[in-house]
């Protein structure tokens, strides 16, 4: 079986710096897989790389066997992956409906057209509502996303992520700046939300990424140290001294 | 021939310095705030006339220094309280804050001013010719012009290269997120900088205001080429903007000398074909379509060159 | 700009109940519509509300950029003009060679000519959104504008190229030379083109255009091309602007460079952004409104012009959502029965600011008359008094108003505001507020 | 110029009919607010000052004359949104002088308005739009001219230059809309037919009140060797075209249509061009006419201007008697009146409004502008310059005449 994501020998500078170099990666089908790494160590430039955001400089990246390496953003999308991010990307001025159903869009097939209805395709409005209850945001559905909780803005950024029903769906620290019970929640969300599909996901709270993972890599100034089961990564002398040691609270 | 080439390379340099004192102003805003100040040539128009009424009142020297600084306030005051209020609303805002305000400006100078041409006279002590070439007198006006656009420009480029707010503007330049993280004294240096711009666009106004003409539509005569020379030089480059003032200022002046068409190089067109979109391309000169070169420009410039001549950022 | 509360999402609240009421506010368009003739009958309101039909449509179609898709344009005239240039050619060629093609069809023609222009430059200018659109529509309009005067043959110089409508085959036996007629014309194409441009709103690319005025980067990883979808949003908009040159065209029967012009696209502008680009029916208001004051205050004040710019520098100001928002706002309040809370606190707030407005009005016209002229043309009469600009009096009033005026008008907005926060609390503890 | 500042007044616009029972309104369709607001102005106060002079001798027919201000910002549509406005206020005559688009637009406008209203006629009095179409291809019946059109004067201008050997090498130069290219290109054909010996060595056209810098241009003259320059310019265009030749020290005759216009003189003072710069005009302030400087004499003193416009006065004058031979102000029996009406002109000499075109032939004068030999004979100075207008030659009625290509259409 082809790896759902792979990406082979990528380096990414800026300039004269390098920030990811040669960089390797292997998701299979269907495989938690999450990376971690200290700041700064180029774990949300690799996301960018994968889906589109910005060029490799050298190197080939593929999506379920097929060269993605210099497609737009979009071109990826329609492949099959979509993404997260970081920092709070939604539509401000449209509501939490409006939001994911824009999401729905292109995946049911609506593209650009200009002669149907929104709001008269069953499909779309029935993907949507489930995506909403889905993230618990039906009660919130009129509501402009600008106007949510930060902690709700979070769920409705991984309901848009997941509503296209891309099979691989990279997240971006989907709990960075929650409290301890909204980390609960939004893991349970993603583990039931990824079901069956490829999930990549850059995380810094380890009880996520341990609880959560079948796969882990560690990037290290823009290299895989080392990637592996979380048993073989939490007994790896190389990550424990690259990384956990200084990480252990 | 010759004497044709050397009177409007001359001219040609001239205009193009007039440009960068402009475009100047104009980039720095741009690069430091992300405002496309639509108002920046009702600044050089304010230039221009407080310049007359300053002469008329205390004479051309003092009025020399005193007009950009008034300007400069006036570009502050707007900074201060349009601006700075408008920001939260976003750069659109921003923007057609700016329009309507060179919208007002216009209004106002018409309605203190009139619409006619001001009697704004070179001051006597340079009116005379400064040398003839072959026949023809070139003005000492126009050489002080010249020599005011240069001083200034390398005091700009001094004050860039040597000074903190210098540096700092460098840098908003190549960075502009950065500018936001540089703490509490940013809104000094927009404000700053904006008086600056301002009063530099001012400073253009009023010593073309004698040579060229002080009216009040000469705003909306000059603003569209301004931001033709940004776009053209690259937004946010501040030698593309010279490069591009200086190219569109050549340009402008020599597309005027020149009495080419197409018809002049191919001969007349069949008469019988009778008037057409054909014929009006056929017959129109060069110096006919001068206006609208810098236009063509822009247009051949983003369709091939998106980001401008030197310029490192598309948006 | 950037108004809290969404576009025209309040449809898909209550799908069926809002059904009845949605429909019924398009027909109570159409009926009144139908019927303002019949009560305001004089040729000059027949003028009138012709031409701000024709600037409705135009401010719509202006808004499918600026309101929904976030492009800021200084060039919408081009489409517009041009538009009315194919129109005016049309009209002419069907009534040379007989052809059998009614008038009411014409404006569709203009429509096609803009919409051919969006096509052939819009791929170029919409690459990039935000100031560099905004500069190339300039340039584009520069452009477009300058070049109509060199293509004589085609623009007809500045004076323009003439036609008669009334030369058009003739249908159910209208001539259309009356100006009633014309009116009727106008209507239906602003009936037509207002529920298809509101019900473009309502599709897949419409709500796609929303989502790339509010995040391009973030469209782009749903699977849409920013590019594309400002693209189609252009074209559309050229397409519409298209039909009000058509309709202009027709009314007027003149097509010259002056449509194409900085003037006619910072008109649009005006229209869309006074009224509000937030919502659908905001560039209606804005429309009439700015019609009908370009019509109305040039009678008034030689200096029209001014105010224009202050209103409009206001808006962006104090009222980023135009009227349409300023309106919108209550809504919440309305539904939750405490708007009579804060209508005191207007009410207080409404006298300094009259006399803020009487005050700026006076100082203007008395620096207008002062400085234009001297004679008869000085004395200002404001809400029936008599003023004369050469008199210090009118200067001391007019100083009073402003100074007085701004000072007790900013102790009672403040009023106003806090008057508001407890309205909305209340009206976000009722659930009609989030 | 007395508006009201009433609110409300605005109100009135949409509903407003007015009746016209007893006064005889003319609407006055020009820029008053804009660029062109300054001409517009003085038009105005011309017209009102003439109104005035008609009603203090009892109107016309016993009407009072009331010229209605209506302004257009020299925009074409907004003058048809006006002329509609005048049509539904019950007036039936308009003037309008600024602007060849505009002048067309409402030429067509009235044109229309008339054939699909029979008895809501409109005529149209057009006192300075010079575009010879709009009495050739584009002639309307119900349109009359009294300024001569540009071709008219061209010719008038090659019948005097015919007797003037200095002139060897000719420049034209002129803004590139439809008047200055008829300027140019009946200059060549006149000056061909008149004057083969003369060379044009330059033909320029520029983008009209786009250039603020005329040196290239100069530079361009001055390389031609020319000693005479023919220009249709006006405005900042010709105001900044002279300011650029004192620069560069450039020393030719100028030949120009409008360089009495606003601003004109004082530009001309200001480059010390004495009796250089030569104007062709249907009158001049100076023009040893008794009446006419009599006239010129009063306007001053009431209008703080001088009179910048002498074929309002024939306008104004025929007008009166056109209606008192038609002995009505029915605008269709007027028109007819006016038709071949012949009429001693303001400076003297007799002119007709040529039936075929509607065009006003008159004699056509030119004038050099400088220093003033004899006060007592030429007392006008313009602009406050000191300097003003000396009678050069009368080309009169007979060799200021071009024929016409109108197929005129009657009712």
């Amino acid at each position: 079986m082809t790896a759902a994501i792979e990406v082979k020998a990528v380096d990414k500078s800026f300039g004269n710096v390098g920030i990811i170099r040669d960089l390797n990666l292997n998701v299979a089908q269907g495989e938690r897989h999450a990376v971690i790494g200290p700041n700064g160590a180029g774990k949300s430039t690799t996301f960018n790389l994968i889906s589109g955001h910005i060029k490799p400089t050298s190197g080939e990246i593929r999506l379920n066997g097929e060269v993605i390496s210099g497609l737009r953003p979009f071109e990826i999308n329609r492949r099959g992956l979509s993404r997260s991010f970081q920092v709070t990307n939604v539509f401000a001025r449209m509501t939490v409906w409006e939001n994911v159903r824009c999401a729905v869009l292109w995946a049911t097939g609506h593209r650009y057209a200009f002669w149907k209805n929104v709001d008269h395709l069953p499909e779309v409005k029935q993907r949507t509502a489930q995506i909403l209850d889905d993230i618990h945001l039906s009660h919130r559905r009129d509501v402009p996303a600008g106007l949510l909780t930060y902690a709700e803005q979070r769920e409705l950024e991984i309901g848009i992520t997941i509503a296209s029903g891309a099979s691989v769906i990279m997240l971006d620290e989907p709990t960075a700046g929650m409290s301890h019970a909204e980390t609960d929640r939004a893991v349970a969300l993603i583990r039931r939300l990824t079901e069956g599909r490829t999930l990549v996901i850059v995380e810094h709270d380890m009880s996520v990424v341990f609880g959560l993972a079948d796969r882990i890599s560690v990037l290290v100034y823009g290299n895989i140290i080392a990637s592996g089961t979380p048993d073989e990564i939490r007994g790896n002398p190389k990550v424990k001294e690259a990384y956990l040691g200084e990480e252990v609270d | 021939m010759a004497e044709l080439i050397v009177i409007s390379t001359l001219n040609g340099i001239l205009f193009g310095m007039l440009l960068f004192l402009l475009s100047s102003g104009l980039t720095v805003i741009f690069s430091m705030m992300g405002v496309l100040n639509f108002a920046h040539a009702s600044f050089y128009m304010l230039g221009a006339f407080f310049g007359y009424q300053l002469t008329r009142w205390i004479g051309f020297w003092p009025a020399l220094v005193l007009a950009p600084l008034l300007v400069g306030a006036v570009g502050m005051a707007v900074e201060r309280y349009g601006l700075r209020n408008t920001h939260k609303h976003g750069h659109v805002a921003e923007l057609l804050l700016t329009f309507g305000l060179a919208f007002a400006i216009e209004e106002i100078v018409s309605m203190i001013w009139g619409k006619s041409p001001m009697d704004y006279r070179i001051p006597a002590a340079l009116d005379f010719p400064a040398f003839t070439v072959f026949s023809t007198n070139y003005p000492a006006y126009k050489i002080f012009m010249l020599v005011v656009s240069v001083v200034i420009f390398v005091a700009l480029l001094i004050t860039l290269k040597r000074t903190r707010v210098g540096l700092i503007v460098q840098a908003a330049l190549t960075h502009p997120s950065m500018v936001g993280h540089l703490g509490h004294n940013v809104g000094r240096v927009f404000m700053l900088v904006f008086g600056v711009g301002s009063a530099l666009a001012g400073l253009a106004g009023v010593i073309a205001g004698p040579s060229l003409v002080t009216q009040s539509d000469m705003a909306a005569l000059l603003g569209p080429i301004l931001f033709v020379v940004i776009v053209f030089g690259g937004l946010g480059s501040l030698p593309g903007a010279f490069i591009a003032s200086l190219l569109i200022g050549l340009i402008q002046t020599f597309a005027v000398a020149l009495n080419g068409s197409l018809a002049s190089v191919f001969g007349p067109l069949d008469p019988s074909l009778g008037p057409s979109p054909l014929t009006d391309i056929w017959n129109v000169t060069i110096a006919q379509v001068a206006p609208i070169l810098p236009y063509v420009l822009l247009v051949l410039v983003l369709i091939f060159r998106p980001m401008g001549l030197l310029g490192t950022r598309e948006s | 700009m950037t108004n809290p509360v969404t576009t025209a999402t309040a449809a898909t609240k209550d799908e069926s109940g809002g059904t009845l009421s949605f429909y019924g506010i398009w027909l109570i368009a159409a009926v009144a519509l139908v019927v303002l003739p019949l009560i305001f009958s004089s040729g000059g309101s027949l003028t009138s509300f012709s031409l701000i039909g024709i600037s409705i449509i135009f401010a719509l179609s202006y808004n499918i950029l600026l309101g929904q898709t976030g492009l800021l344009s200084f060039g919408h005239a081009v489409q517009y003009g041009l538009g009315g240039f194919l129109a005016v050619h049309m009209m002419n060629a069907v009534a040379s060679y007989d052809w059998p093609i009614p008038l009411p069809v014409i404006p569709l023609i203009g429509g096609i000519g803009g919409l051919a222009f969006a096509t052939l430059v819009g791929w170029v200018m919409t690459k990039r959104a935000g100031t560099v659109f905004a500069m190339i529509s300039l340039g584009i309009g520069e452009l477009v504008a300058s070049s109509s005067l060199i293509l004589r043959s085609v623009f007809g110089g500045e004076s323009g190229i003439t036609t008669d409508r009334t030369a058009l085959p003739h249908i159910f036996g209208w001539t259309f030379g009356p100006q009633l007629q014309v009116y009727y014309l106008i209507a239906f194409w602003v009936m037509i083109s207002a529920i298809a441009m509101y019900a473009l709103t309502r599709t897949p690319l419409g709500r796609i255009c929303n989502a790339v005025r509010d995040n391009p980067e973030r469209v782009e990883f749903i699977g849409y091309d920013p590019h594309v979808v400002r693209y189609f949003a252009y074209m559309f908009a050229g397409f519409f602007a298209g039909i009000a040159g058509g309709l202009t065209a027709i009314n007027f029967e003149i097509a010259n460079s002056a449509y194409l012009g900085a003037t006619q696209s910072g008109l649009v502008l005006f229209a869309a952004f006074i009224g509000g680009t937030a919502y659908f029916f905001g560039p209606i208001l804005g429309a009439i409104l700015v019609t009908y004051l370009q019509l109305g205050l040039t009678n008034v004040t030689s200096v029209w012009q001014l105010y224009f710019g202050i209103i409009f520098i206001g808006i962006v100001m104090f009222a980023p959502g135009g009227i349409a928002g300023i309106l919108m706002k209550h809504r919440p309040l309305i539904r939750a029965r405490t708007l009579g809370t804060v209508i005191p606190s207007y009410l207080v707030a409404a006298l300094p600011t009259l006399a803020l407005v009487l005050g700026i009005i006076l100082s203007i016209e008395t620096v207008a008359r002062y400085t234009a002229s001297e004679g008869e043309g000085n004395v200002i009469n404001l809400v029936g008094i008599p003023f004369v600009a050469t008199a210090p009096t009118t200067w001391a009033v007019a100083v009073v108003l402003v100074v007085g005026g701004f000072l007790i008008a900013r102790v009672t907005w403040r009023r106003v505001a806090e008057a508001w926060d407890r309205a909305a609390t209340v009206a976000r503890d009722r659930g009609y507020l989030a | 110029m007395h508006r009201l500042i009433v609110a409300a007044a605005a109100l009135a616009m949409l509903g407003g009919t007015a009746s016209a029972q007893d006064s005889l309104k003319i609407g006055y369709i020009d820029p008053l607010s804009g660029g062109g607001a300054s001409v517009g102005e003085g038009g105005l106060k011309t017209f009102q000052y003439l109104a005035d002079e008609l009603n203090a001798k009892g109107g016309i027919l016993g009407h009072k004359v009331e010229i209605v201000p209506m302004d257009n910002k020299t925009n074409p549509q907004e003058s048809l949104v006006q002329a509609q406005k005048a049509v539904d206020a019950g007036i039936h005559y308009l003037t309008q002088g600024n602007g060849s688009s505009v002048g067309a637009a409402l030429e067509d406008f009235v044109t229309k308005n008339n054939s699909r209203n029979p008895g809501k006629e409109v005529l149209y009095f057009n006192y300075a739009a010079v575009d010879p179409s709009m009495t050739n291809e584009k002639c309307s019946y119900w349109h009359f001219r009294w300024d001569a059109n540009s071709d008219i004067k061209m010719e008038a201008l090659t019948n005097y230059m015919k007797g003037q050997p200095s002139i060897k090498k000719v420049y034209l130069i002129n803004m590139d809309y439809s008047f200055g290219q008829s300027v140019r290109t009946e200059a060549r054909k006149m000056l061909g037919e008149k004057r083969p010996d003369i060379q044009i060595v330059g033909d320029e056209l520029h983008p009209m009140l786009k250039v603020t810098d005329f040196s290239p241009y100069i530079a361009k003259i001055k390389a031609s060797g020319a000693d005479t320059v023919v220009t249709g310019n006006w405005g900042q265009d010709f105001a900044l075209l002279l300011k650029a030749a004192a620069d560069a020290g450039l020393k030719v005759n100028w030949y120009t249509y409008y360089a009495g216009g606003a601003g004109g003189p004082t530009a001309i003072k200001q480059t010390g061009l004495d009796h250089q710069v030569f104007q062709i005009s249907e009158g001049i302030p100076n023009s040893g006419n008794k009446a006419a400087m009599e006239l010129e004499k009063d306007f001053r003193a009431k209008a703080n201007m001088s009179l910048w416009y002498p074929r309002a006065v024939n306008e104004m004058r025929m007008f009166k008697a056109a209606a008192e031979k038609a002995n009505s102000i029915d605008p269709v029996k007027v028109a007819a009146a006016l038709e071949d009406m012949k009429y001693e002109v303001l400076d003297g000499g007799e002119g007709i409004m040529r039936k075929d075109d509607h065009q006003f032939l008159q004699p056509i004068y030119i004038s050099s502008f400088g220093t003033l030999a004899d006060k007592a004979k030429e007392p006008f100075d313009e602009e406050n310059t000191g300097w003003g207008w000396h009678l050069v030659s009368k080309i009169e009625t007979a060799n200021a005449t071009v024929p016409t290509t109108c197929k005129m259409k009657r009712p």
